[in-house]
């Protein structure tokens, strides 16, 4: 695992003001790394109430954000955010991809077009995401989906946006907080996704796809306190 | 895992171009896409007809293009259902002008995917429709859910509304018939043994020596429930009363049914379900017209069976008798 | 042992009637015998082709009864070749006056169940001939043993000796027609699972997770060799050359080729293979002019694949591409 | 196992002057009940160099000659004979139904259209039997088939007949011998029948149907046992 922070730097409070190019990139190919590490997890949560693809979806998507990454340099953050969507859009599949691809379609319309954004301008476009997954998807906080870490995740960030920009205390404990939103899917009955058609036998099982959520938020944390550190 | 396979990433791209080594009279892959479309396309001015989702149901789908069902079929990873700019390739391929249909099955995934699809193929404007079916009564109905999921049945959708748009129907009225196709449409399928996603590696599920999962999803999603091996009597009762009852099929109505594979089930013992379906639908007093009997929709190397019941009326029977040529299906006039 | 079945006893009995079932405009059953005939018999004074063997190789033989194939297929046991009053019946069913081929597969059993058949039929004035199949390339020829066995290859014998028979060749040339097919015929399978025979209750035999047994028999008879598992392009590649070299394939011959599952082995497998299959024999300068792909020989539920190559002259290309129409081959002119 | 005789019987030599049609009959029934209780040795027996229904094969057979029996009352020997080649011929199939089903109606032909035969009658009969299975089969010693046992055994009752009636000692003696050429078979390289596919490979297996050929002269010695005590 890169970017390990000293744990002596953890108790400072850091922020980042803005995030640019270079941090977003680092957050992408940090949720790849930890989507890879997961893959098999996110297979055998997907098994025991889906169809036992979605690590090997997202792994295959994100292996090619960074492909992609590698291959490309954009000018910008909306580029380099429309890089992520188109590439997650067409190498994905499944629900899983037409959600996240068509979110991060939404949220590079959200970013300008600069190398730079301020961190509430982050938020933001994290806001249209959110909202795009939301009207997609159709599926609201309960349902056992990924919406289940989004949505509250995302009430946090606007909670928090006035106070601290960025902080990486706020990241931190996001990433945890998501985390805990996503174990707490084991309890639900799933009503959307293909869960859904378990019924009442999808209780006891977290929900594949808010495990990759709480992921995303681990990278975000793990980006900022590399940024920062 | 044991398959003939080179590396798990390349299967679907490998076996498309399989498929089109196979079926040169039938298919060609659309240039850089997951699309296979016919060799020969129907004329312009008739509605064309868009099938996919995962791999790993063949001959589903691609086996069902050609004259009388479908224009295009447009492949996802196995069991992952296709990506918007590929179906929008299908539609592309598809498309002669008057518009396409786009058969979905009922998956989240599927539905958005092809959802954002038509969102493309509106702004170049390309009429889309879309008939979502959702045949498999294991899953129980419902308005506040993602619904009943889509399985063996779609086929009948293909064939039917293929059938249709072959003889110059135009886009609402082929939608129409395969709206009511689904509507007179029920499914039902059970796994012996799992199948194993190749990205996987493992078997997704486990199942006893003497167990069976009654209600299986098509992409080894868990059933509705487990219980111990039936005889090929008990089963294919145990089928058929579930979907008549779901069709509240009465005496005297005219039916077509499918005896369908998982993949591993032979062809011997799906023989044996039908002769069953034959008595069972003449105690019951249905007129058994037609029944499509082998693999249609298979999960992979699952073993397990799946049974659809259609009710017919004349129309319905006219398109599913009317001719038809796919690699997959071929219905001779005799 | 799991299978969808109802008593080991009745398997063969009721898959007939089930055939009968999905295929009623193809297939009829001879009454009280394990016969499937054609449903509209060819004209009088051509000459009747009939199969057969031991069940479990759905859809042979009886999906292969039909215009331009059989005209009856005997069903022996599961694995099991027929007894000769069956095959007699076969062939007074098949008789259209002009005379019956029998078309064997190389099998002790099989060949001597079928001689005395034809001596009953004799005794009644019908003649027949027999064509003795043994494509398998796996099995070393000899004249002091068995010699080699018939497998998946029979499939290219039924086609073209039955479109010479639609075409109103005589008995002898048909014979002569099919023998030349035999002569060119060359097949090779593998195993990557066994089958299990109803009657036995488990598996004929084990292999390793990561083993596979090369020179399969379509009975689950041992190969020639357990090896590590192949990869799709290892494998068809071993399968290929083994055969051109067999039938001594030289730069420029045209060739048709099957690519057939063993039962369990699913269509996307088979399309990998069928892709390397296209490019072989680009390298080889061979001319790959048809792929039957699919399931055509197999053997239960088994997994595997087995590979069939034969080498066309016009002759055989000509009836190779003729029409015809059975249940589980048709060939649709364009 | 009925017809168990006591053990200080089998020393007192005894003959069977003729065979009947009730001693025919029980020899047959005898044979199907030692084939069904080795039918599953029979079939594994034939897992390892053939496709493992032997035992189903001969079992089913034998299975219809004792139902063919019930329904059945014949007039003669003859009768009875061909009754149980059409039976096996009919119900058999593969390699075995063939030569087992063509070698009796053979069988019978050699028997007169009376209800009992001399011992020697019988003798030639089975003569006939095995004549028919070489001109069928085409097999001979050491091709690894039921001829291994069949042959031999031939030789054997011939060499006998002139000098003792349907001796208990020499059906004993010789059950327990074509036992013995079975077990050879273990070391012979298959040149008929469907393990001769596997040439060299073989090697190391009990051909199943010369245990089945094996279990008849068994049947034989049994019903001797039982007519003479
Ligand atoms: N309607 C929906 N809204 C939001 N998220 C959803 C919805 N349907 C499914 N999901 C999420 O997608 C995940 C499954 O993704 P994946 O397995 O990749 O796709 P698929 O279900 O098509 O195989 C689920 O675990 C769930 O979190
Ligand atoms: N040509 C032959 N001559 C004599 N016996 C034979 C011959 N071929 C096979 N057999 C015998 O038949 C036995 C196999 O019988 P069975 O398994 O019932 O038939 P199949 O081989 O058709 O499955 C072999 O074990 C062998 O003893
Ligand atoms: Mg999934
Ligand atoms: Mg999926
Ligand atoms: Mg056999
Ligand atoms: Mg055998």
């Amino acid at each position: 695992m890169p970017h390990v922070i000293p744990r002596h730097l953890k108790l400072c409070s850091i922020s980042m003001a803005s995030m640019d190019q270079v941090a977003f990139r680092q957050l992408w190919r940090r949720f790849a790394e930890l989507i890879h590490e997961n893959r098999e997890v996110l297979n055998d949560l997907d098994a025991a109430i889906g169809d036992a693809d979605h690590g090997s979806n997202m792994d295959r998507g994100l292996g090619k954000v960074v492909e992609a990454f590698n291959a490309n340099s954009e000018a910008s953050l909306h580029a380099d955010a429309k890089l992520v969507g188109m590439t997650l859009m067409s190498t994905v599949g499944g629900a899983s991809g037409a959600l996240w691809g068509s979110g991060m379609l939404k949220f590079s319309t959200a970013l300008p077009d600069a190398a730079v954004v301020e961190w509430s301008g982050f938020i933001d476009a994290l806001g249209a995401f959110v909202e795009a997954l939301s009207k997609r998807g159709q599926a609201v906080v309960g349902d056992k989906t990924m919406m289940d870490v989004f949505l509250p995740a995302m009430t946090e960030l606007r909670d928090s946006v006035d106070v601290q920009e960025g902080s990486e205390e706020i990241v931190v404990a996001l990433a945890e907080h998501a985390k805990g939103w996503s174990d707490a899917t084991r309890d639900f009955v799933a009503r959307r996704g293909r869960a859904a058609y378990l019924g009442e036998r999808s209780i006891g099982h977290i929900d594949p796809g808010s495990v990759s959520a709480a992921l995303w938020f681990q990278a975000l944390a793990d980006t900022v306190r590399d940024q920062v550190s | 895992m044991k398959k003939i396979i080179d590396a798990v990433e390349t299967i679907v791209d490998q076996a498309l171009d399989g498929m089109v080594v196979a079926y040169p009279e039938y298919l060609q892959r659309v240039e850089g896409t997951l699309v296979l479309a016919r060799s020969k396309p129907k004329e312009t001015g008739k509605v064309g007809l868009v099938s996919g989702g995962g791999s790993g149901h063949e001959p589903a789908h691609g086996g069902y293009v050609g004259y009388g069902m479908l224009d295009a079929a447009v492949a996802g990873e196995v069991f992952t259902s296709p990506t918007p700019d590929q179906v929008y390739a299908g539609i592309k391929a598809a498309d002669r002008g008057a518009g396409v249909l786009l058969v979905v099955k009922n998956y989240t995934g599927d539905v958005m995917n092809f959802d954002i699809a038509r969102e493309l193929a509106d702004a170049d404007g390309i009429a889309t429709e879309v008939v979502l079916v959702n045949d498999d009564v294991a899953v129980q109905d419902s308005l506040y859910t993602t619904g009943r999921r889509g399985i063996a049945g779609t086929v009948f959708v293909h064939k039917i509304a293929g059938a249709a748009a072959e003889e110059g129907a135009d886009l609402s009225s082929v939608k129409v018939i395969a709206d009511t196709v689904v509507a007179n449409l029920a499914s039902m399928g059970c796994a012996l043994t799992s199948c194993t996603v190749p990205a996987n590696g493992k078997p997704t599920f486990e199942l006893g020596a003497n167990e069976m999962e009654m209600g299986i999803g098509i992409h080894g999603e868990p059933g509705i429930e487990r219980v111990p091996m039936m005889s090929a009597s008990e089963l294919t009762a145990s089928l058929y009363h579930r979907l008549v009852a779901e069709l509240s099929l009465g005496d005297g109505e005219r039916i077509a049914a499918m005896v369908n594979s998982m993949g591993a089930t032979p062809a011997i013992e799906l023989a044996i379900m039908s002769g069953h379906l034959a008595n069972l639908t003449k105690s019951s007093k249905l007129s058994l017209e037609k029944v499509l009997m082998g693999e249609f929709m298979t999960s992979l190397e699952m073993a397990g069976a799946s049974l659809t019941l259609l009710r017919l009326d004349q129309q319905r029977s006219t398109l599913l008798n009317a001719a038809c040529d796919t690699p997959a299906l071929k219905v001779v006039q005799h």
